[in-house]
């Protein structure tokens, strides 16, 4: 027995625990036991996963000895991640890992129940077994475990708001959508390779139509769970509704399924596809990073906000991909090989931002009750700790030194400035397009995660209730912490990190340099964070001293107004808010985002020159789903009222029914 | 008997069956409908009862003596008996009037001898040639029950209906072994029965046997 | 011993840089001045205010916080980093921090976030105004900054700024080629956006409609104010320096060897001078756009930026 | 060992007579139950004993029992067993017994066993024949003129649906007749021996799938069946849903079988394709915009009767198994579902899904049952349902129906949004309460009883009953759950089944 093996019958055997505990356990320690025990179950998976990603012998793993019910022809079930399923594995699990442990705080109420935790442990082995299933069946059987724990997760507050009830609609339908994908590009598979592991199918090698087919379906299943514009309409509604260290869970490794399915799809299963394969990826990928981060610049909600982010760096990672695809096909292996490094950077580095994202974005609505920006500030006065930690996660989201998103956004930048596109016109018009899309993200992103912190920690409370926040209990801050920690981490270290990831999908030509540095000999480029760190603490020296020095002689005065001039301090209701933050961008990018706004003026009752007050209310809504979804959803509904007249209860009417198909029949007998 | 006037009985009695089927699609007074039922049955009788002669086969007459004394009397008594329980002995006039009715009845029987030409080629023989009338009457047994209102209208749709499928059994192959024909024959029984008493019980549940009424269980 | 280390030379370019700046400004400030009749305050004059406010004490507003007195020093670290890397006076750089195009942006980007978040720490109707347009301003110019170097990089085959200079420097028919004239150009429509000079923003200007770096500096005052300014003049020397340098790469040094760096210290000083007084007098008689039509010329810039890349591929400028 | 064949047949029949003459015993009430458990034993011992002498005949070959056979028994016991049990009112609910209902209950199962286990098609015929009229008197058990409306059309559609069988039966008669050996044994039609006459065949063969199809709720001929289904009692309801259809399904079985022999597979496949894909379609349209929970059950049913078409139409080992180990699995779930859609209706008074809200607030024991078993008949792993879909899927590619798998997965969407959405506005959110007026008295759904409201006509919001005055709130959950857990049980571990499965499949493998 592998460690492999052991590491996924541990996590069986201990997400068995979970459940015991999450339902035998007293209310008042049930978080406390259930708790600890799905952070046990994330560190196995996250262990398992380390131990599979450095390799190991490939195809050990545990096997199932359930040859399936029907005397199937199918092969037996096998729980035996590959390297690049190691990966996955391994971040699913630190991920579960952090929330269930911030979640010991954090939940309360319904998510606290027995059916909450449960249904936490539940969620989470699914998602460590999707990475750790090397056949078709049990792929699927993960896939629909993780779907119903997150569903009955998101449920949580159905009793309280009844947009939770609208949200879980939207999201196991699409859920569910992928599935059934999923489902029919894997038949496609198996029906052409005549086996369900996934040895067998890449074996065989599959390729023509049915590997198109095969593709495309598959694609847009994972696609749909990955949040891909267009089919990205859940995440902006399920996001926002579940509880945090959920939407955390959800959003940091859930879709990052989507990713790895794509990566199973595109490197494993069916390598050597044509190129247009990568170029619907890369299309698809460039509108939801794009798209994402417009809807995320203008979002007022919070999580919304954080959800759009999510999109957008999704479509980040898949553009990545799709560029090595590319760059593969087009005989750029070196290239490749770095693009597709970039991809896993990517995804490492946002799993653990966003993480800490959304758990600040919990504990400030623990603390505060609100998720609306507007109503926010000053939090970093009374939340500390959130505030440093969320402050360090935004930067990895704006990409900025010294984070593991600036390390995976320079790894990503470099491999698209050197793909060659000399001697490729697609390459020639994609990539320069991809790196002008990939840069006006980044800026967006800027201003975003600017909004997003600025508004909520910094200038004053624009709300009684930002006012009265309050710091999470230790588990929740120790969570965040620990991302935090991850964050920095990764981007100080991103040479050791890229160089293992880079192992696990096979990709040569990632060097470790300096300290911790990573290189590129590839396109001879390199990056030493701790070495850029020193050179800006020298240069800041002789500023230091000189500061101190003024310091010294001249002291920092605490006045009351900076402007004083006899006037007073204007209410906080004068300051901007998120809304007004992103004004000018909703007016540059006015068709995209084709804002509603509507100006009521009311006059005061002496005379109607003399204005009251006026009341400015501006809602941006999400344009796919408006206009791609709500007629289906309605043309549907429309068809079940109109199917009601098959049934009208008329016995002559069934009769005629019957009566129809008999003489049909006997018309096609006879013919 | 003579072949000559074995195929003059068969056609004899074919020619009534169908004769009687277009006349229930025709006539739609209830008591008009039940008598013809009766003469029918007697037809099919008559037909069983020659084939069984021809045959010189004494199971196939005891059948025919079965088959005359349940639909040729039990069932139309029966029925009668409900009609005049429920005092729906005139019905009012059909979902399509009886003239497009008749078309349609024609038409179905065209589609009958079509859809039967198979099986008159690999039968041969006189008896064969006639099994289309079977296949007539069921297609007409089933546009009675379609287009009539009162429920007794579209019992006696039923039973023309099982009628044709005898016919053909009979026609084709002598009838089916005795077993099945004896439990067959009881199932039709229990059906007609069953549907009489609920007839009954629709009468005092709704006050009449007309079937528009029984539009409540819809989507 | 008439050589420079690599240390060596970026030492000269941040200390050359923080003696030069304010002379920049003030030639630039004085040339205007002339230009609208105007007698000016002398060519000195940034440096005796840096030396005032760097004399006075700093006030703290209630209810501000720690960015107040921590983003001064965030920008001119920055600022600094950036001076200290980018190619002003020579094309050597530092093996473990290369000059890479992408590292230098998201340096600059550091400052400008710190200065954004100043404005909105400020918690008044100005400084939230200032910052968004700021980071709205930053967010529209990186692709067309990122898009311009990419164009140049090209050529090159790496992303690093002083190879690229270098290269230009080795083969002055690039310089001229249309693929290079692009790219200038529109690096130098982004760099005017991002140093926040006219026809973006007027930085001598307090009128709320328009200003946008004044309106997040607004309440800082001292030192912090002092920082402030020198941090985004270091900003403007070093992003006008490398401009210069790519546009008229010639008198760089390619070498460390001590004359070749003291040339490449006299050709930047007199570049960034002539080219200062051309932006001054260029300012002179441009109008500041309207906030919302400023996209347009950077979508302008950047549809350059993009010929470019597509014309170098296309047209193929084969190494 | 033949005797384990009699006992199915007899046994209901002597207990169901007893329980018609003692009508007034107390003893009546469970002997159903007891049948049921009975029919369950001798479903396994056959299974067992088929699997290792191979077929058992009786009655001089009449009757016959191979794997297929054994297999519908054990489902027809486990559902009978499942639907009565949880049909079974509570002490406190008990009233005054009913034998007859127990009589047609026993009548009804003796008459499925005879179906399944007999090798002559026209006794198949006649056995299918008298469920029909068994179910017709417990369908109008209520009396209330909406379950006479409902009897009434299950009648005259059924039968006329199964007499258009019989003939197909008939002319397949008459051609073996014409091959000059009249027979109507399964076993040696399927064989393909006999050189039947192509064209005769074919009419007998499409004739009888068209007419046994309607006894199958497939459509267009499924009219009666959200009808009888939503108004007969909680148990028939089961019954009928969960096995009576599968029954029917299994005489097609028989006769593709015997038409395949003849035809080749294409021939029936065309036939079958449509209707399965005819029935998920209007199975997804009417769930839609459904206002009955006890009518979208129904529709549940046709989609579920669709797939298993489907798997028919497809054909060979991997989709004739998966559809067997669906009927079971569907079968179960219903049968609880039925159950439980009882309860709900005893405890709101109404079968409005509109006025159910916040089932989970108000009796999470039902509520959860309910998502839980939306969840194992929408196909959710762990329960079975998932993986039969799967293999019919995967099925349906190898071989080449893919085309028709893709329109089944985006129907089988459409019923999962239809499902979905109301289900879940019945069970989630906030309950919508009012107080419940003097005149509804607390009714039970057992057979013996009128149902307390008129569904269609109940004053909007529902009249609720809260569990505390309601005497249903201490139902037993075991049925439902151990019903549940089988279902999820078989999904992952019926790989001891998975012998006797193949062999089922190989029955008519072996004639193919």
């Amino acid at each position: 027995m592998s460690g492999v093996s052991a590491g996924i019958a541990t996590q069986l055997v201990l997400a068995a625990v979970a459940l015991v505990a999450a339902t035998l356990a007293p209310a008042r320690m049930r978080s406390h036991v259930a708790g600890a025990a799905c952070a046990g179950l994330g560190v196995a998976g996250a262990v398992t996963g380390l131990v599979a990603m450095s390799g190991g012998n490939p195809g050990a793993g545990l096997q199932i000895p359930v040859t399936l019910p029907l005397g199937l022809p199918l092969e037996p079930l096998l729980l035996a991640p590959d390297r690049l399923g190691g990966v996955f594995l391994a971040l699913a699990g630190a991920v579960a890992a952090v929330t269930a442990v911030y979640g010991i705080g954090y939940a309360t109420g319904p998510a606290a129940s027995r059916s909450g935790w449960a249904a936490f442990a539940v969620f989470i082995l699914g998602m460590q077994l999707v990475p750790a299933a090397s056949d078709v069946v049990s792929f699927l059987v993960a896939w629909e475990t993780m779907a119903i724990g997150s569903t009955v997760l998101l449920l949580a507050d159905h009793g309280a708001r009844s947009e939770v009830v609208r949200a879980t609609q939207w999201y196991a339908v699409m859920t569910h959508a992928s599935f059934l994908l999923l489902l029919a590009g894997f038949a496609v598979l198996v029906a052409e390779t005549g086996g369900t592991s996934f040895a067998t199918i890449a074996a065989a090698g599959v390729s023509g139509t049915s590997a198109s087919v095969a593709f495309v379906l598959l694609l847009g299943g994972f696609a749909t769970k990955a949040g891909l514009v267009p089919v990205h309409v859940w995440l902006p509604r399920a996001h926002p509704e579940a509880p945090s260290h959920v939407s955390a869970a959800m959003s940091a490794a859930m879709v990052k399924m989507g990713v790895y399915g794509v990566l199973l799809a595109a490197l494993r299963l069916l390598p050597q596809g044509p190129a247009w394969w990568a170029g619907l990826l890369l299309v698809l990928a460039l509108a939801s990073a794009l798209y994402g981060i417009l809807q995320a610049s203008v979002a007022t909600d919070l999580k919304r906000l954080l959800a759009y982010s999510t999109t957008e760096n999704v479509g980040l990672i898949l553009v990545a991909v799709a560029v090595a695809l590319l760059l593969r096909g087009a005989g750029d292996e070196p290239v490749a090989d770095v693009a597709l490094t970039a991809a896993l950077l990517l995804t490492v580095s946002h799993a653990a931002f966003k993480t800490v994202l959304f758990l600040g974005a919990g504990a400030i609505l623990h603390a505060t009750g609100e998720r609306d920006l507007d109503r926010l500030g000053g939090l970093a006065a009374v939340m500390p700790t959130t505030s440093l930690t969320f402050g360090v996660a935004a930067l990895g989201a704006a990409a900025l030194p010294v984070t593991s998103g600036f390390a995976a956004e320079w790894v990503l930048l470099q491999s698209l400035i050197h793909g060659d596109g000399r001697d490729d016109v697609a390459l020639a018009i994609l990539l320069p397009i991809t790196v002008a899309i990939v840069a006006l993200t980044a800026g967006l992103a800027l201003l975003t995660f600017v909004k997003a912190y600025g508004i909520a920690f910094l200038a004053r409370p624009r709300s009684p209730a930002a006012e009265h926040g309050h710091e999470g209990g230790r588990s929740m801050r120790a969570a965040m912490l620990l991302g935090a920690a991850a964050v920095v981490g990764l981007g100080l270290a991103p040479g050791p990190v890229a160089a293992g990831l880079a192992e696990a999908v096979g990709a040569s030509g990632i060097e470790v340099v300096g300290v911790l540095g990573v290189s590129l000999p590839a396109v001879d480029a390199l990056l030493d964070p701790v070495a850029l760190i020193l050179l800006a603490a020298i240069v800041l020296a002789p500023v230091v001293v000189v500061h101190l020095a003024a310091a010294r002689r001249a002291p920092r005065r605490d006045v009351d107004l900076a402007w004083g001039c006899g006037g007073v301090r204007v209410s906080p209701r004068m300051q901007y808010t998120a809304t007004s933050y992103a004004e000018p961008l909703v007016r540059v990018f006015d068709d995209a985002l084709q804002p509603s706004r509507d100006v009521e003026v009311s006059h005061a009752d002496e005379s109607r020159y003399l204005v009251s007050q006026v009341r400015f209310r501006q809602r941006v809504t999400d344009l796919v789903a408006d206009r791609a979804y709500e007629p289906i959803v309605r043309a549907t509904l429309g068809i079940g009222e109109g199917a009601r007249r098959i049934q009208n209860g008329s016995i002559h009417r069934y009769l005629g029914f019957s009566f129809t198909a008999l003489v049909l029949v006997l018309l096609a007998v006879t013919w | 008997m003579s072949d000559a006037l074995f195929s003059q009985l068969l056609a004899t009695t074919t020619g009534l069956l169908l004769v009687t089927a277009v006349v229930q699609v025709w006539r739609y007074s209830l008591s008009a409908s039940i008598r013809v039922l009766a003469v029918q049955g007697a037809a099919l009788g008559a037909l069983v009862a020659v084939l069984g002669i021809e045959r010189g086969d004494a199971e196939v007459l005891v059948v025919a003596v079965l088959v005359l004394a349940m639909k040729a009397v039990a069932i139309p008594w029966a029925l009668s008996r409900t009609a005049t329980a429920t005092g729906a002995v005139r019905e009012q006039a059909p979902l399509v009037n009886p003239t497009a009715a008749l078309l349609a009845a024609t038409a179905l029987t065209v589609l009958a001898y079509v859809a039967g030409l198979p099986i008159v080629a690999v039968l041969e023989g006189p008896a064969a040639s006639a099994v289309p009338v079977g296949l007539a009457l069921v297609l007409i047994g089933f546009l009675v029950l379609l287009t009539r209102r009162s429920a007794l209208a579209q019992l006696i749709g039923f039973v023309v209906l099982d009628n044709g499928i005898a016919t053909t059994a009979f026609l084709t192959s002598g009838g089916v072994p005795f077993v099945v024909e004896l439990g067959v024959t009881l199932d039709v029984l229990l059906v007609v029965l069953i549907l009489r008493v609920l007839t009954s019980r629709l009468q005092s549940a709704h006050g009449g046997i007309d079937l528009d009424e029984l539009t409540e269980l819809r989507d | 011993m008439n050589t420079l280390t690599v240390p060596g030379l970026l030492a000269v370019q941040v200390v050359g840089a923080l003696a030069l700046t304010p002379i920049l400004i003030g030639v630039m400030r004085q040339t205007r001045a002339r230009l609208e009749g105007r007698a000016g305050g002398g060519v000195t004059q940034p440096w005796r205010d840096v030396r005032k406010l760097l004399a006075k004490e700093p006030l703290q507003a209630a209810g501000t916080g720690p960015m107040l007195s921590a983003t001064p020093l965030l920008l001119i670290t920055s600022s600094l980093v950036v001076c200290a890397l980018v190619p002003l006076v020579g094309t050597a750089s530092l093996a473990t921090v290369p000059d890479d195009l992408f590292v230098v942006v998201s340096v600059l980007l550091l400052g400008t976030v710190a200065l954004a978040l100043l404005g909105l720490e400020s918690g008044t109707a100005f400084g939230g105004m200032g910052s968004s347009r700021h980071m709205t301003i930053a967010a529209l110019v990186e692709p067309t900054v990122l898009v311009a170097v990419y164009a140049l990089s090209i050529p090159v085959g790496t992303s690093a700024l002083s190879a690229i200079v270098a290269a230009r420097v080795q083969d002055p028919a690039s310089v001229v080629s249309p693929v290079g004239l692009l790219a200038v150009v529109a690096l130098g429509i982004a760099v005017l956006a991002e140093t926040g000079r006219l026809p973006v923003d007027n930085p001598s200007t307090h009128l709320e409609l328009t200003m946008v770096h004044e309106a997040m500096v607004l309440e800082s005052s001292g030192r912090d104010l002092a920082w402030l300014e020198v941090g985004s003049w270091l900003r403007l020397t070093a992003l006008l320096g490398l401009l210069v340098n790519l546009a008229i790469p010639w008198g760089v040094a390619t070498t460390l060897s001590l004359s070749a760096v003291l040339l490449g210290v006299a050709a930047i000083v007199v570049k960034l001078l002539v080219a200062g007084m051309l932006v001054a007098a260029g300012e002179v008689f441009l109008a500041k756009l309207r906030l919302f039509r400023v996209p347009e010329l950077l979508a302008g810039s950047f549809v350059l930026a993009f010929l470019a890349v597509t014309a170098s591929f296309l047209i193929g400028g084969a190494p | 060992m033949t005797a384990l064949i009699w006992i199915p047949l007899l046994l209901p029949v002597i207990v169901g007579g007893a329980s018609w003459w003692r009508r007034a015993d107390g003893w009546t009430r469970g002997a159903d139950l007891a049948v049921a458990v009975v029919a369950l034993g001798v479903g396994i011992a056959l299974l067992t004993a088929v699997h290792a002498t191979g077929p058992i005949t009786a009655a001089t070959g009449a009757l016959r029992a191979d794997a297929l056979s054994a297999w519908l028994l054990l489902t027809i016991g486990t559902v009978a067993v499942t639907a009565l049990w949880g049909g079974l009112p509570t002490r406190a609910a008990r009233t005054a017994p009913d034998g007859r209902y127990t009589a047609l209950i026993c009548l009804f199962l003796a008459a499925m066993s005879l179906a399944v286990l007999s090798d002559n098609l026209g006794i198949l015929w006649v056995a299918i024949e008298a469920t029909t009229i068994a179910t017709a008197f417990l369908v109008g058990h209520h009396q209330s003129p909406r379950s006479l409306e409902a009897a009434w059309k299950y009648v005259v559609l059924g039968s006329v649906g199964v007499a258009i069988a019989f003939l197909g039966i008939v002319l397949l008669y008459a051609s073996t007749v014409a091959a000059g050996t009249p027979t109507l044994s399964w076993v040696q039609l399927a064989e393909g021996g006999l050189s039947l006459d192509p064209d005769l065949t074919r009419i007998a063969v499409a004739l009888a799938v068209l007419g046994f199809a309607t006894k199958a709720g497939l459509a267009p001929m499924h009219s009666w069946l959200p009808d009888a289904h939503s108004q007969a009692p909680a148990p028939v309801s089961g019954l009928m849903s969960g096995v009576l259809l599968s029954v029917a399904l299994y005489a097609i079985l028989r006769i593709q079988a015997i038409g395949d022999a003849t035809l080749g597979p294409q021939f029936l496949r065309g036939l079958l394709l449509a209707g399965g894909l005819l029935s998920l379609a209007v199975a997804a349209a009417m769930i839609l915009a459904q206002r009955d929970y006890k009518r979208m059950l129904a529709y549940s049913s046709i989609e579920h009767m669709g797939i298993m078409a489907l798997g028919v139409a497809i054909g060979g080992p991997l989709a004739t198994a998966a559809v067997l180990l669906h009927m079971l699995g569907h079968g179960l779930v219903k049968a609880a579902m039925f159950v439980v859609a009882g309860r709900i209706l005893a405890a709101g008074g109404t079968t409005r899904t509109a006025d159910v809200t916040g089932l989970l607030t108000r009796r999470p024991d039902l509520a959860r049952a309910l998502l839980a078993g939306t969840a194992a008949l929408l196909g959710f792993p762990p329960f079975v349902l998932f993986f039969t879909e799967v293999a019919i899927v995967v099925a349906g590619w190898q071989a080449g129906l893919g085309w028709a798998m893709g329109i089944a997965l985006f129907l089988l969407l459409v019923v999962f949004a239809g499902l979905a959405r109301h289900v879940s506005a019945m069970t989630l959110g906030p309950p919508v309460t009012v107080d419940p007026p003097v005149a509804a008295a607390p009714g039970q759904d057992h057979g013996a009883h009128p149902l307390p409201v008129d569904s269609h006509t109940a004053p909007l919001p529902t009249p609720w009953r809260e569990p505390a005055t309601e005497p249903a709130a201490k139902h037993r959950q075991a049925p439902v759950l151990i019903a549940l857990a089988a279902a999820a049980i078989l999904g992952l571990m019926a790989s001891p089944l998975a012998a006797q499965l193949r062999e089922a499949a190989a029955v008519l493998a072996g004639a193919r």
